[in-house]
């Protein structure tokens, strides 16, 4: 049809699909379960964090870490703000969320340790997040592009705080260093398969990037994430857990060692560390506010009523 | 000094305290506007209390607790995080747990409308330092008494449920209270709010409440007196 | 009548009145104010020290406040089941507790705010509640008097761990000996409120020691107190906040300080440091395990069913 | 000796840990004789831990954190209040936090009896020290198990609400089990109560619940490393 040449002449230009425009039923509801996904992952993503406001242990690092759990937040609410333009409501997803029918990013399933959780989350899961996210900064919808251009910049931010954060650590004391050591070893593994599965076993990559809306495949994001990293823990001095990693000099890419999958399916499972304190966290916010979201929108009507 | 020290403690300590009280609602909150709401008042307040804690320490370093030698802690966090409760001059109120949002909400509102009515006192310090602060608290105050007032008001008049939590809440946190300015009684009127009956409560030194939320704030920095962060 | 002069009899020659016995209305409603005041201030009382079993600064320590707090706990059970013998349930009286409309002591309206605290109400608050106590062993009626006897056992062990704590407390660094007369200074003054108000001002007394149900005045017993404790502050070298403290040779007792009379009024009727904290917890345990007492009651009810 | 002290670490901790839990239970127990009961079982617990802590101790002193110079903290305080949450080796199922009485009741039974499995095994131990308190520990396990299992039959044939709770109770801490012993299996047949179809947890070290207990555990005995209790 008319509408479908229009649509497909648009994305082979890479211009942008916007809200107003035609757009096949598929490619509206991976849009929508994708855009959800990562707004889901902003909110859940404040809990392990989060959790490590109250014991910040300088205001300074209490300031730059309650703004960025506040940062998370907002880029929650862009993303939400890019989905109902779709034509789902934040409430409808929210509450998808909640009922465990909708996902959210597998790495907010592991829990934080220690302070230096903090900077490795900045360091190896804002940086993650960066590779995946970036490409997404020319995804076709317009609305999400130009929400993943604000928020990039800020995740790239967060990135450098966490990195500086784990810097000054290591420049402490011992104790500081193998804290720092310690959360490394933790983090590393599951910060490698925020990718995804391997491309031969992630069915809806050829779908998506035909339409735009993914721009590189799992492995490849994962090879940039590794090149980009090695260098930064040589710097900072700490260990990768990985025997297997070397440089590769005819791939000109750092070889490594494949995560453990059978860990990834049992955390997409449902089956990771917190799977179930997330979700109820999250699911007893929502519920213990319902009662001030009434009365905000009861006050609202009556303002309405007598003005 | 020792006076302007001891005041800048006790204006510190409670913006210090009242913003830890509000990070707890971080990811908490009934939704996301609030969420974000909530952090930006106590991250203002976070900010006033380091710069209080800084001219307490430069005004009588005597106050700063002494750490072990070679310790990097700059002084507003020997401040904040090596001080057991009983040297905390902060006031109950602000230590009071934060109960539902209604709770929160009202207990902003008595804070914030006395700490703005002090600080543009203070804007007639003596110190210039003191000046500067109470300047650009003056800002931030008034948005946090008007976000608190607005939010007060929607309670009252928004449920049968909301008012009922409201009430309790104000009831909850009305003992405690020390002045009560007018710009508080002027939302309670347009709230149609009685002002409740309690009485002031008895003080002998700090709340239950306050020795709990120090044992959370400074493990980690206490657990490394020599640690740089 | 035959029975009030067998009643009155009875009381002259310092018998028990049991609970089978002819009593007078007002001594029945006397009593069970009297014990369900006692009980509920055993049951309140758990949580000015039950706030710091979770921060118990050795196990050694942990085990004695852990078992002291347990005590306290079975003394309320013994002082239910003798207020039960005159016709009240438990539930009744927990349920004019948790309104508001009977009393507890006093003293458990003030905060713990340091581990000294344990060793300063093991001291002071459990030293007063003995002087109250001991003299009640004889009190008239009988499941009161023998639920005293026992009690005061227990009450004069935790006693001395109090002390004891202190005096290692006092053994200890700088800190600690000023952490204990900090504690000291707070509780010195409540301490000495226990034993209600003066002399003048105790309008029920007269009766009540009529019914051979208080033995001894205010007054007098408050002076025992001071008596008591002076020496065993001296031997811990800690200083009572009453500068007019002093040795009465003429008396053969300590002159010691009014009490802040206006404070003591203040905390009867409800605006001490902890009033509503204190009921808001007792409400709060007695509601959230309603479904437990539920469940039990089912639970027996069909096993009795079935059998 | 190494091997033994880390035995020693991992079941004392686990005792530390669970009574700990359950002594926060004290003064908010459904009623009187749960409170004292609950207290009972923590007493015990914290028996086994001190005696386990200061066997391993004796067995190898390098797991001791080593304090200031001069300091009376016996070695098992050392261990209970000086060790940072990376170092304790209790399981996640014991750190879990209460929920209500039937998750409670539900960790206490898959503990209970797992432990007393364990334990029961350990009267063949090479270790006198062990074997003994393995054979003190056995009748105290005995009674807690007893005691979980009988609530666990009577909230599951209680009501409809103590069945519902007690089966998201047991939802709850399921995927934290590690053995489920056959005595688990025949109170649940008893009970009437499908085991929970969810897999084990994968583990990444322990909870975030353990750092939180810690805190408040170890506030004070941090703040006076030199004190005397």
């Amino acid at each position: 049809t008319e509408l479908e040449a229009g649509f497909e002449r648009t994305i082979e230009h890479h211009d942008r699909i916007e809200p107003r425009d035609w757009m096949p039923e598929g490619y509206r509801k991976t849009l929508i379960r994708q855009i959800a996904q990562h707004a889901h992952s902003e909110i859940i993503g404040m809990q392990p964090e989060g959790n490590w406001i109250t014991r910040a242990p300088s205001l300074r690092r209490k300031a730059i870490l309650l703004a960025k759990v506040q940062d998370e937040a907002g880029h929650g609410l862009y993303l939400y703000s890019a989905a109902e333009t779709l034509g789902v409501s934040r409430l409808q997803l929210t509450e998808m969320l909640i009922e465990g029918k909708q996902k959210y990013s597998s790495i907010f399933n592991y829990p934080t340790l220690s302070y230096a959780d903090v900077g490795t989350i900045g360091w190896l899961v804002d940086g993650a997040a960066i590779c995946n996210q970036v490409p997404l900064c020319r995804t076709s919808f317009g609305p999400y592009g130009r929400a993943m251009i604000r928020i990039c910049k800020e995740e790239s931010f967060h990135q450098r705080q966490g990195y500086e954060l784990l810097m000054t650590m290591m420049r402490g004391t011992d104790e500081q260093r193998a804290m720092v050591q310690e959360s490394v070893d933790r983090f590393w593994w599951p910060a490698l398969m925020m990718f995804g599965p391997p491309d031969d076993e992630s069915p809806n990559t050829a779908q998506s990037m035909a339409w735009g809306i993914k721009r590189n495949t799992n492995d490849d994001l994962r090879q940039r994430m590794v090149d980009m990293t090695v260098p930064q823990a040589e710097a900072l001095g700490v260990t990768l857990p990985d025997p297997t990693l070397a440089w590769n000099e005819e791939r000109g890419h750092y070889d490594f060692a494949e995560p453990d999958w059978d860990e990834f399916l049992q955390v997409i499972k449902g089956n990771g560390p917190c799977n179930a304190q997330r979700l109820a966290h999250r699911r007893r916010a929502h519920e213990d506010g319902a009662w001030v979201r009434e009365a905000a929108t009861a006050y609202a009507a009556k303002r309405e009523a007598t003005s | 000094a020792g006076e302007l020290a001891q005041e800048c403690l006790r204006l510190g300590d409670d913006a210090l305290v009242l913003s830890h009280r509000l990070s707890q609602w971080c990811s908490h909150a009934p939704d996301l506007e609030l969420d974000i709401a909530l952090a930006n008042i106590a991250l203002d307040l976070l900010g006033q209390a380091r710069l209080l804690l800084a001219r307490a320490a430069a005004a009588d370093p005597s106050v700063v607790p002494v750490l072990p030698e070679g310790s990097p802690v700059p002084a507003e966090d020997a401040l904040a995080y090596f001080r057991e409760a009983a040297a905390f001059r902060c006031s109950r109120l602000v230590e009071l747990e934060n109960g539902d949002f209604a709770q929160t909400t009202a207990r902003l509102l008595l804070v914030a409308s006395a700490r703005l009515a002090e600080f543009e006192r203070l804007r007639e310090h003596a110190d210039p330092v003191l000046v500067a602060i109470a300047a650009k608290g003056v800002k931030e105050l008034t948005y946090h008494r008007d976000f608190a007032a607005q939010w007060f008001v929607t309670l009252a008049q928004g449920t049968a449920e909301s008012r009922r939590r409201l009430e309790a809440g104000l009831a909850a946190v009305w003992p405690y209270r020390e002045a009560v300015e007018p710009a508080v009684t002027q939302v309670l009127t347009v709230a149609e709010v009685d002002e409740p009956t309690a009485g002031r409560s008895v003080s002998r030194g700090h709340t239950e409440a306050l020795s709990r939320l120090l044992a959370e704030m400074q493990v980690v920095a206490r657990a490394h007196p020599r640690g740089q962060w």
